[in-house]
This record gives structure tokens, C-alpha cells and sequence, in this order.
């Protein structure tokens, strides 16, 4: 047992999936020689060679095009995308051919990458290097999208998805990449890949959380306790396909529903939880699916991330709503 | 320093020389529109008088598939069609030039390259009926599906070549083992930001590819001017490889040009771009209507061109078929419409709920759940009046 | 009066700005000589000259960029994106540059860029033709997404959209453009873009609709009429922003919401709508707002597009489910 | 035909040349790096030693600010910034050469070409202290906010040029009016679609343009050797334009040259590409750190090329400054770097509720709803201790 960093973890489980299959490339910017701006692919091309971990030319849609080419050919390429802003000179390649692929070619040609996105904010960076780009992936059929939001899930996702025959498009919640540290048993069987997970009992409502709001709603349920109030929370993991059963069963019982996400509320994963919560728990619901996330309007200039993000407060503020309802 | 003469070399014209009709200076051609054999010195060929008669099978055949398919649309059996009506030389003469173990990266409109793969076309037929989105196995044929979205295959060219780098195949010196990638696209597609994205990504690792573009002068209703000024072969030296201007019309020289530049690719020598210059007689597509935006004179010049007749003559003067060979190919060419007519009306439409089957390797609970929620509700139709 | 199409409309109402103000330019890939592939800017360059309606070279990435720095200049581009499926590579310029630069400037810029897609299914054509990506433009802040579902709209919105200081995704259900001909009226007085509209008065179910399936969820009103049920109409005109006082004034009375759009049901339009009516219209709702879109897989082959696009019978049986509820 | 004679014409290397660490043959230079003056056939200028006083004082001042700048982010001023160290002399040579109605898109390290401008370097801080995403207003400066996304301004500019064509103002014969378009962009940025784009249309359209690229020989971790594998300038050859490069470490031949290239492009004459051969001396940003990918060697090497050591030798051996000079400008420099730790500690943080009022050019209602809802949220806390 280890206590790693989510970026330790992930970078662990990178060199996990290159061990086991020598068809697994890294592909991106950096990440050779500099093993990534934020260090992800740390030592890899030292161990692994030029050949499977591949500084590419400065084009997202060469490497996500090329990477297509790559799967083709037998390979299982991971592609990093710098920051969550610049995944989109990609955007045409992964939503018209690295999701279409499989089902254009009646299931002949199969798709095996991951795409990597550090993804979120709180960062203090300039504009795009903060954005969550997720509900857009998640409205495209034929990818899927996960995000980690722990050093242990991080290190058993990326193999999990490395190992997975569909494209997916793994987000990684890059303000906690250094935030903290957990203990990694690596023995361990790791929890499926498309689930959602219970991170905390609860009776009075429930917080849906993924990537980085978890631990902002683990905060506010630990403060909401407090205050006697008695939070579940959910960790979804799994954003495309939605691993429903967990939320409908936790919403029946508790009769309230919060989805906390930094992604635009407007369309946002929030919209679609509470389409299918209400859909489902209709006569469970004792007040409507609120939504706290990102206001709609362009992410700010750093200085005032923290009044944009969903914050431990607003989380509060959203769970007094609705027990008021 | 006047504007005129402003330090940045020789005016233009000088640097790249100017228009030429006719492909100009630089155009490589074994078999002049008059059925004239010529030489090259670079890039000469000796054909056996079979292989002439191959190529000309392959040009008359595929035409007849393209012409026949066009009827099909017009009697309403296809959605649409895409012509290659005027480029069977570029195409089979490319197609030709292959070996088994290449991979090709067509557009939507490699019919004729398609053929020497050996797809069947009544797979081609499919796509453009809405049947499927191409019907054969790409890895059975080493033959990409057609890609619509202009450009991006020329990316996923790169890649497959440099997994061919990667699996050992690139430069062994074993011909039964090297191998390499040709990336079709056309004219139009020169300006796509992924297009030259590959050239820089296969430059970079000197990936073993031939880019291929069909300069057919049209994308749409837009003439080659609109993409470039200069010749498109050129483009290819500022990213740093060779480029080569080959008529398109001249099956000889496609094939002996292609032939050359894949065996550079396969040596691991890396790529070239050649641009077989040829024409787009036809329409775009059949809901194209190319009267609205060219001249028919300039349709008239290029008949002239013809890649079929001019090797017909060929084969004529020198005795290298007879009038057996031509009439064999007729009938065959008879039969093959025969059987794409037959075909494409006994093909069998798509069931509704495999669409549900093909999203995923295997399906997710999500989707399987509206898959049966779709099954029930077509169910309740049973025997209704809808 | 005049009896049009849609096509003739919008070449109508695109004739009438480009006269109004000689800013204004059109652009795209054969938009010029031919007129487009849909004919929507048939004989403008012909009356307004090369200048004014450009053929662009075939990038869309291209063209939508030149078209920022037009704007930038002061003009007024109108962007033709042929189909729907080819506007992913100007994905990036439209989120990360059309969208925020008037953010990004404070408010200085101003971008008056209008971007024409022709969208949704149902013309029998091949792969990419029949894609419906408005719920991708309608979830980033800084741009406006409308669509037109007649030829008296159309006519009218272009030229709206084009007077408007902000980028406008204009939506144009290409099924229609030469489906049926209304009545114009060019003396009249148009209703506001950004506003919704009531179509059809009912009272036991709410149907929203917009662009192609306007006419789908009337025809379902017609024949639920028939069967004695009262389907009100409303045609949604703007995604974003939403209009949701005649939406919310509507359900309040009906009780019941059913969504048709013809993009995929996951994470689209209807998950945004289901989860504002349930916020605001909690205590109305007799069930919850049912959802009739495409199915969460590829657009299908051709000869599948029937059974995939959300039909007439399709959305009745979302109104029986409703009412039973 | 062996494989290595493939008819593809003589080896790249014989084309293009050999690499050349210090820029090769076709490096145009006026100013060595020992501060001699040498002479060019084409670009020779004479300068004023005024001129090549501003020219020192400008390249001093800018370095004053970079440092400064570098020093606030240390201090956690700052959450980032993009140091322009020892590219002084292709901004400020390119800045100098742009008169006031020409345009400028600049990437998000030109922070001499702002200086040019007359854009005050506590907008440029307060971009990257995070207050806003540029503090100027582009048109009072006719230069544009910087763009952080790789290459996207360049197809900006390329629309820009065009707006100017419609105008009017390109190619009158009349300097009050004729205006044109600078964009700048880096070695790595060369590889993006979006830049071979603005190639694409600057030629179709001849648009008034000059590509400005600063190979700086590295993106990030990346040497210039990845993004493409012959001299960057000879790109421009093959869409048709021309390219040069230009000793990007000597402000007078950057000067020269850009003047040139921007009165080709205001003249009609259309684009022009120019390579500012230099080097990045810092990190990529504050939180890069080049040791990991590259050789302090290079670096010292590079040293020796100095942009403002060899123009400071060059002034002081031929008597066109003195220490006075010199004094003053240092000067100059302390009250600069005064004025921006001042000036940014002083800097007013945004207000939350401000965002909402920008994203459209009038709130929407929905907006307007949700801030609403956020004023109230905020007010709910007050004296609270949150
Ligand atoms: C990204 C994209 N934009 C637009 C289209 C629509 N389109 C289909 S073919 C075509 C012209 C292509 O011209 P060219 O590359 O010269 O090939 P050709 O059709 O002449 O063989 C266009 C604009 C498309 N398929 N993909
Ligand atoms: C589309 C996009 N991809 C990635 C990045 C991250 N990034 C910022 S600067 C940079 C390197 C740029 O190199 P170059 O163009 O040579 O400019 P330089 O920084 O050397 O001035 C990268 C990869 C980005 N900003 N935009
Ligand atoms: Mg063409
Ligand atoms: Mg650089």
C-alpha cells in the first residue's frame, strides 16, 4: 500500500496498461520528453521509447485523426489533450469519426481509445484551460465518458478504460491531480468502470457529484451533518452511459435530488439527471431536481473562478431550497 | 526599394510558371490523349500488352458500374450517387498500383479503386441506396469505408502508416513484407485544415503514405483557383516531400507514378504527394447540376481527353487487342449491369433494431433499455392499420 | 402576398438584409455562382457581386474564422454551413472564438456573425447530412440558437438574426425548405426573434416543438383531436435563449409537457426543458415531461431514418403515456 | 529504377539544404551577433541613429517589463506569464515597422509588438493576474486581444485583410490610406489547421496579410524538428506565396524585412510569410520548466546572440550612444518596473456581477434571472461570516 496523488495514481495506471499490452500508445503534446504539462505521463517514454509514447506536432485534430488511424491498425492509442479548451480543433474527429466508426463499419472496426482531457477549474489559469466540456461528448453517441475523481480511481479507470473496446473519453479533474493523497492498494479489485458509487449514506436528499464537485459535496454534506442534515452523496463516475440505478434508488428513498456540477448548468449533465430522476422517481420527488454548476456565461477570468464554481455554499443554499419545497 | 520590387524574390509566375490548361510543363504522361505512346525519363514503364488489356477491362468496366449506378438513382433505386465518370484512368491506375498488403484511404467516389480491391459494388450501391453506410469489410479488402466528411481520412492514413511503422513493415527490404498507405482525396479537400495536418504528421515521422489527390478541377460548383493559385503539387514542397503532377487521364503514367512513389512510401523513404490531374465529367452528384456554373466547351475539351478512348486507340494501332477483346468486354460490362440492377432491388432493407447493436462493442443497459422500449412499441402496432 | 417556401423565404429575407445594410456579406462553400447546394442564396452573387457573397475555399474552420475577423472589421458575415454534420470543423472557432470574444473584450467587440446550417433528417441522403447539433451550440454561453419551422419565419428570423449584434446559430429544417408554401406578408409586423410561440390551443397536454418537428407535433394534434384529446402547440422558435414564460403558462394549465426534437433524447433539448418546467411548474405536473427524440445511437442509414426521427405516431404514444400517468 | 532513384527528383537535403543551427544561408541579417553591420543585397535600410536609439530603448524596456512581470508571478502577483526574453528583436523590429491603421493579431507573448502599440503593460499584467482576459480595447490600438487558442487568430486577421480589401484601403497608391494586417504566430502554432487555413485564404483572396512567425525553436517541450523538417519559411512556397526567413535575433533586419512584407500587402500585392529565426531563452511560462527537455548548452550558445547586446555594441562603437543613453534608459526601466508592481497591487479585482452583463451584447432574461438569483445569494450572506 502506496499513498499516491491522483496524478501519481494515474500515471501508475498508465504505465500499468503499457505493461500489459504493448499496443497501448500515449499520443499528445508533451507528453514525451516533459511526461506532460502536469506530468501524467511522467518517465514513460524513458521506459517505454519514442515508439508508444509519441510527442506529436502541435494539431489536436492530427492527433486524435492519426491516433483514428492507429486503432486501425490494431493499436490502442491514449491520447492526452493538453487542456479541456484546446479538445476542440478536435471536436469534428472524435464526434464524426472516432464515435461513428464502430457503427458506420456495422461493428468491423472497433475503436479503442482513450482520450484523456484534464478538465475543470480552480486553477487560476487564462481563458480556455478551464472549461468542462463533458455534456457535449455525453450527447454524442458512440463515446463514452468518465471521469475519476480520487487517486485510486484514477489509477483502476485508466486501465479500465485503456482496456475497454469503445472510444472513451476519460476526464480528469485536473485541480486535484496534486490536491491530495490516498492510500492505493493495488491488489485490490477494483470497482466496474461504468458505475456510479455511493460515497456517503444519507436520508434527506441526495447530491449527485462527479470529478471534481465531489469532494466539494462531500464537504457540504459533512457541513449540512452539522447542521442536521442528512446528505447522500454519489459519486457518478460514469457520465455516458448514465449508471442510473444507484440515483433512482437513493432518490426514492430520499425524496430530493442535487446535481452539482462546474459545467454550464444550461444543458449541462444536470438537465439530463433531472429529466431522467423525474422521469423515474415521479412520485418520490418532493421538490424538483435543483441544479447548482456553472453560471452560463463564458468561464471568468481567474480571479473570480471561485464566485463562478459551485462551492460548498451554494451547494448548502441548493439543499435548503429544496428541503423548503 | 520600389513595391515591385520589394526583395521576396522573382514575381510568382517566374517561381511556379504560369497556368497551363493542359497541366502544363511539369505533367508527367506515358499516353497522350491521342492514343500516342511517349516517354518519360524519369518515370518510363515498359507494359505487357495483358496488362494494357487489364487496364482497359478495369477503366470499361467500372465506368459501366458508374453509369449504371447513375441510372439506378434516376430511377429513384438510390438516394444519390457520386460519379467518377472521367477519372478511371487516376483511379485504376492507383488501384493497380497497390499491393495486398498496402491500405487504402478512399474518399466517397473511389468506385474504380474500390473495383481493384475487389469490394463488390453492389456494396458501394448499398450506401448510396441508405441501406448502410458501405457494405463491406475494410479489412477483408485492405480498403477503408468511404469517408464523406472531406479530409479526414487523410489523417487516418497517417496513423495507419505509422502503425505499419510500428508492426516492423516499413523498410525491411522484404517486398512481401513492406507495405504502406494510399490516402485519396480531392482538390477541394487540399483546403481542410486535417489534410495538411497530415502532411505535417506523416513529414514529422516520415510515415510511409502516398497522399493521392484527384485534381478533378471542381469541388461542387467551386474551380481548383478558389483552393490554389499555384499548382497543387507544390503544396506538397513546403511541408518538406515531394510532390508530382501526373495526368490523371494517362492510366500508363498514374500507375507507373504510383507504383514508384508507394515503393518510396514501402523503403521507408516516406511520403509523396502526387496529384493526378484529370476532370469531373459528370456532376458532382446526381442532385448536382453543373450547367449553373461551367461551360460545356470546357466539357467538350476534356472529352478529348478521354481516358478510355486514348488506350483504346493504343490497343488498336498496335495490335494489342481485337475486336473479340472489346466485344467480350461489352458483354461483360452487359452483365454486370445485369446483376447491379438485379442486385439492388432484391437488397434487403436494414432491420430498425440493429441500429441499437452497432453504437457499442456491446450495448449499454441505457441504450438496450430504449431498444426495448422500441421493440414494444412496434409491437403494439401489430397488426394496426399504421 | 406572395405564397413561398421556405427556401424562397429565406432567400427573400436574406435579399432584404443584404439591401438594408451593405455590412452585411454572405460566405461559404458555393454559396456564390451555384447559389448553394440547397439554392438559398440563389442569384444574390449575381445582384450583390463577388465581394458580398463569397465562395470560400472548402474549410469551414476557414471560413468561420475569416468570418470573426470580417466581423471584427465591422461587417455582418452570414456563414452558409452546408449540412449540419460539417460544421464540427468550425466547432472550435465558434465556441472558443465567435462565442466569447465579446466576453473576452469586456463588451468592445461585438459579434454580428449569423452561421445558416441546414439541419435534420428525412431527405434519404448519406452519412453527416441529417444531423441535429443544436444542443451542443445551445449549451455555450455567447451564442443564440434559433430555428425556423415555416417559410413566414424564416423569411422574417434571417433578417432579425442579421440585425442582431450577437453570433446567432441559424437553424434552417432543410426537410422543409421546399416542402410546402405559405402566405408572406412582407408588410407585416414580425414577432420578436427570441420569443416562442403558440400554435395550437389545447388543454389536456403541452407539445414542444421546433424547427422540423413543429409540423410533426401539429400533425399529432390534428389526429389526437380526432380521438377526442386537446394538444396545445407550442413552436420553442428559440433555444437559446428559451423562452419559457409561454412554455410555463402553458403546462401550469395542461398539467403535462411531451418534448419532440429530432436530436438525439440524451442531453438534449428536452432534458434542459424537463428540467426547467419541473422547476418552476413542480405542483402542475400531472407526470413528468416526457421526451420524443432520435434514439441515442448514429443517425442511421437512409432507409432507417423513418423509424429513427420522432413521427407523428411516436409522439402520440408519449401523450397516451403522459395521460396515463 | 532503384529505389533510391525514384524519380522524385534529387534528395530533400539537396533541395532544401542542410539544417543550420545558426539560421543557414538564407538568413537575412544586418546586424551580426557581434554588432557588426552587414549589408543585404535586397533588404538594406539605412537607419537614423535615432531610429536605432528607439529601437534599443524599446527592446531595454520590454525586457524591463518581461522581467518584472516574471518577477510578480514569482511573488504570486501573478497566476502565470508567458516571458518574451530574447525575442525583443522580431517584436519590437516588427512592431516599429506597422503604422497606426495597419492591424495586428497578436498570440499571447507579444508583449513588445503591445509595447509598439501603445498598449500600457498593466493590461497585458492584468490578463494573467486573472482580472480580466485583456485589459485594452483592440481598436483603440489596432491590436487585438491576445488569443491563447494555437493559431486561431491567424484566420482572424486573414477576415480582417479582407474586410480591409472591402474597404478599400488596400492598394490606392495612397499611404494615408492603404492599410494591411500583421498576425503573428509561433513555430509549433505552424502545425495547426487553422494557420495552413489562413494560408489557404490569404492566397485565394491575395488578402493584405504578413504571416509573422517566431520560430523560437521550441513549442512548449517541443523542438522545431517536430512540427515540420525543412526551414519553416519555405511553408508559404507551396500555397503560393513567399516566404523568408529573417534573422529574428537582429531588429533591423526584422525591421527591413516586415516593413517590406507590409508594404507588399498594403500595395495589393497579397501575403507574405516571414520566419523571425530566434530562440525562446526562459521557460515556455513561469510554470515550465525547460530543464527537463532541453540542453543548457544551447541555451548559453544562444545567449551569445543577444537581440539587445549586439545593437548596444553597435550603438556605443560607432558613437550613436553614450552612457548618458544608456543611464537614462535604466532609468527608465526602474520607473517602468516601479510603476508595474504599483500598479498591479493596486489593481481592482473584478466584479462577480460584471460577468453577467458581457456575454451578450444585452442580458437575456434567462441570464438576468440567474443573476438575479446570484445578487440575492450573495446578499443572503451579509455580515455573515462566509
Ligand atoms: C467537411 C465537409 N464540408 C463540406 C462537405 C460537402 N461536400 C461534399 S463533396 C464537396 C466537394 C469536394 O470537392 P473535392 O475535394 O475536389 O472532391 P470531388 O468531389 O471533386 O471528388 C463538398 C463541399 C463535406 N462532405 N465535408
Ligand atoms: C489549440 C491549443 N493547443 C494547445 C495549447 C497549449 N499550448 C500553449 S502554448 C503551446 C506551445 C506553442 O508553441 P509555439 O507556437 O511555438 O509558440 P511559443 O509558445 O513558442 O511562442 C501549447 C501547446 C493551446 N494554447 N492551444
Ligand atoms: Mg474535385
Ligand atoms: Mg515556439
Amino acid at each position: 500500500m502506496t499513498k499516491v496523488t491522483l496524478a501519481k495514481g494515474l500515471n501508475m495506471g498508465l504505465r500499468k496498461a503499457m505493461e500489459a499490452d504493448d499496443k497501448v500508445l500515449l499520443m499528445g503534446e508533451d507528453v514525451g520528453t516533459l511526461g506532460g504539462v502536469f506530468r501524467i505521463t511522467d518517465g514513460l517514454q524513458k521506459d517505454f521509447g519514442e515508439d508508444r509514447v509519441i510527442d506529436s506536432p502541435l494539431a489536436e485534430s492530427g492527433i486524435v485523426g492519426t491516433a483514428v488511424g492507429m486503432a486501425m491498425r490494431g493499436y490502442r492509442p491514449v491520447v492526452e489533450i493538453q487542456f479541456d479548451g484546446f479538445v476542440y480543433p478536435a471536436y469534428d474527429q472524435i464526434v464524426c469519426q472516432v464515435a461513428k466508426l464502430h457503427f458506420r463499419s456495422q461493428g468491423r472496426i472497433k475503436m479503442p481509445m482513450v482520450i484523456r482531457i484534464p478538465f475543470g477549474g480552480g486553477i487560476g489559469a487564462v481563458e480556455h484551460h478551464s472549461e468542462s466540456p463533458e455534456a457535449q461528448f455525453a450527447h454524442t453517441p458512440g463515446l463514452k465518458v468518465v471521469t475519476c475523481s480520487n487517486p485510486v480511481d484514477g489509477y483502476w479507470m485508466i486501465q479500465q478504460a485503456i482496456a475497454h473496446d469503445d472510444p472513451v473519453i476519460f476526464l480528469e479533474p485536473k485541480r486535484q491531480y496534486h490536491a491530495e493523497k490516498a492510500e492505493l492498494d493495488e491488489s485490490a479489485t477494483p470497482v466496474p468502470l461504468f458505475s456510479s458509487q455511493l460515497v456517503r449514506h444519507g436520508s434527506d436528499a441526495t447530491l449527485l457529484a462527479y470529478g471534481p464537485t465531489v469532494k466539494t459535496a462531500m464537504k457540504a454534506a459533512e457541513a449540512a451533518a452539522g447542521e442536521g442534515k442528512s446528505l447522500e452523496v454519489i459519486d457518478l463516475r460514469t457520465l455516458s452511459p448514465l449508471d442510473m440505478g444507484p440515483v433512482f434508488d437513493s432518490v426514492r428513498r430520499t425524496g430530493r435530488a442535487v446535481v452539482v456540477h462546474e459545467a454550464h448548468v444550461n444543458l449541462g449533465l444536470g438537465a439530463e439527471l433531472s429529466a431522467r430522476i423525474t422521469e423515474e422517481c415521479f412520485y418520490s420527488l418532493e421538490a424538483p431536481v435543483l441544479r447548482v454548476g456553472g453560471f452560463d456565461t463564458p468561464y471568468p477570468a481567474s480571479r473570480l473562478e471561485e464566485d463562478w464554481l459551485p462551492d460548498l455554499d451554494r451547494v448548502l443554499d441548493a439543499v435548503d431550497r429544496s428541503l423548503e419545497f | 526599394m520600389t513595391p515591385h520590387d520589394s526583395g521576396f524574390g522573382p514575381d510568382l509566375v517566374e517561381v511556379f510558371g504560369p497556368k497551363h490548361e493542359d497541366g502544363g510543363p511539369e505533367l508527367i504522361q506515358l499516353l497522350t490523349p491521342e492514343g500516342e505512346r511517349v516517354h518519360h525519363p524519369e518515370f518510363d514503364m515498359d507494359f505487357s500488352a495483358e496488362q494494357l488489356r487489364g487496364f482497359y477491362r478495369d477503366m470499361a468496366l467500372v465506368r459501366r458500374v458508374d453509369v449504371e449506378a447513375t441510372a439506378l438513382q434516376r430511377h429513384g433505386e438510390l438516394g444519390i450517387w457520386a460519379q467518377l465518370l472521367g477519372q478511371e484512368a487516376a483511379q485504376i491506375g492507383a488501384g493497380r498500383a497497390i499491393r495486398p498488403n498496402d491500405y487504402v484511404f478512399p474518399t466517397y467516389r473511389e468506385h474504380g479503386v474500390a473495383w481493384c480491391r475487389g469490394v463488390d459494388p453492389l456494396h458501394l450501391i448499398s450506401l448510396f441506396r441508405g441501406v448502410d453506410h458501405g457494405g463491406w469489410n475494410p479489412k477483408d479488402h485492405n480498403f477503408n469505408l468511404y469517408t464523406i466528411v472531406i479530409g479526414a481520412q487523410t489523417l487516418h492514413a497517417v496513423g495507419y502508416a505509422m502503425g505499419m511503422q510500428r508492426d516492423g513493415v516499413v523498410g525491411t527490404g522484404d517486398p512481401e513484407r513492406d507495405a504502406c498507405v494510399l490516402a485519396h482525396f480531392g482538390d477541394g479537400a487540399s483546403s481542410q485544415g486535417d489534410v495538411n495536418e497530415s502532411f505535417i504528421f506523416a513529414a514529422s515521422y516520415n510515415a510511409p503514405v502516398v497522399f493521392f489527390c484527384q485534381n478533378n478541377q471542381w469541388a461542387i460548383s467551386e474551380p481548383i483557383e478558389r483552393q490554389s493559385r499555384i499548382p497543387l503539387y507544390q503544396r506538397a514542397l513546403g511541408f518538406g516531400f515531394p510532390g508530382v503532377r501526373v495526368d490523371g487521364n494517362d492510366v500508363l503514367a498514374t500507375y507507373a507514378v504510383t507504383q514508384a512513389a508507394l515503393q518510396r512510401a514501402r523503403d521507408g523513404q516516406g511520403p509523396t504527394f502526387i496529384e493526378a490531374y484529370t476532370y469531373r465529367m459528370g456532376a458532382h452528384t446526381t442532385t448536382d447540376d453543373p450547367t449553373r456554373y461551367r461551360l460545356s466547351t470546357d466539357v467538350e475539351s476534356w472529352k478529348l481527353k478521354d481516358p478510355i478512348a486514348r488506350l483504346e486507340v493504343y490497343l488498336k494501332r498496335n495490335g494489342y487487342a481485337g475486336d473479340d477483346f472489346f466485344a467480350d468486354i461489352a458483354a461483360e460490362a452487359d452483365a454486370i449491369g445485369h446483376t447491379l440492377r438485379e442486385g439492388t432491388k432484391a437488397m434487403p432493407d436494414p432491420k430498425p433494431l440493429d441500429i441499437f447493436d452497432r453504437v457499442y462493442s456491446e450495448i449499454t443497459p441505457e441504450l438496450a433499455a430504449q431498444r426495448d422500449g422500441f421493440t414494444a412499441y412496434l409491437e403494439s402496432f401489430e397488426g394496426a392499420v399504421h
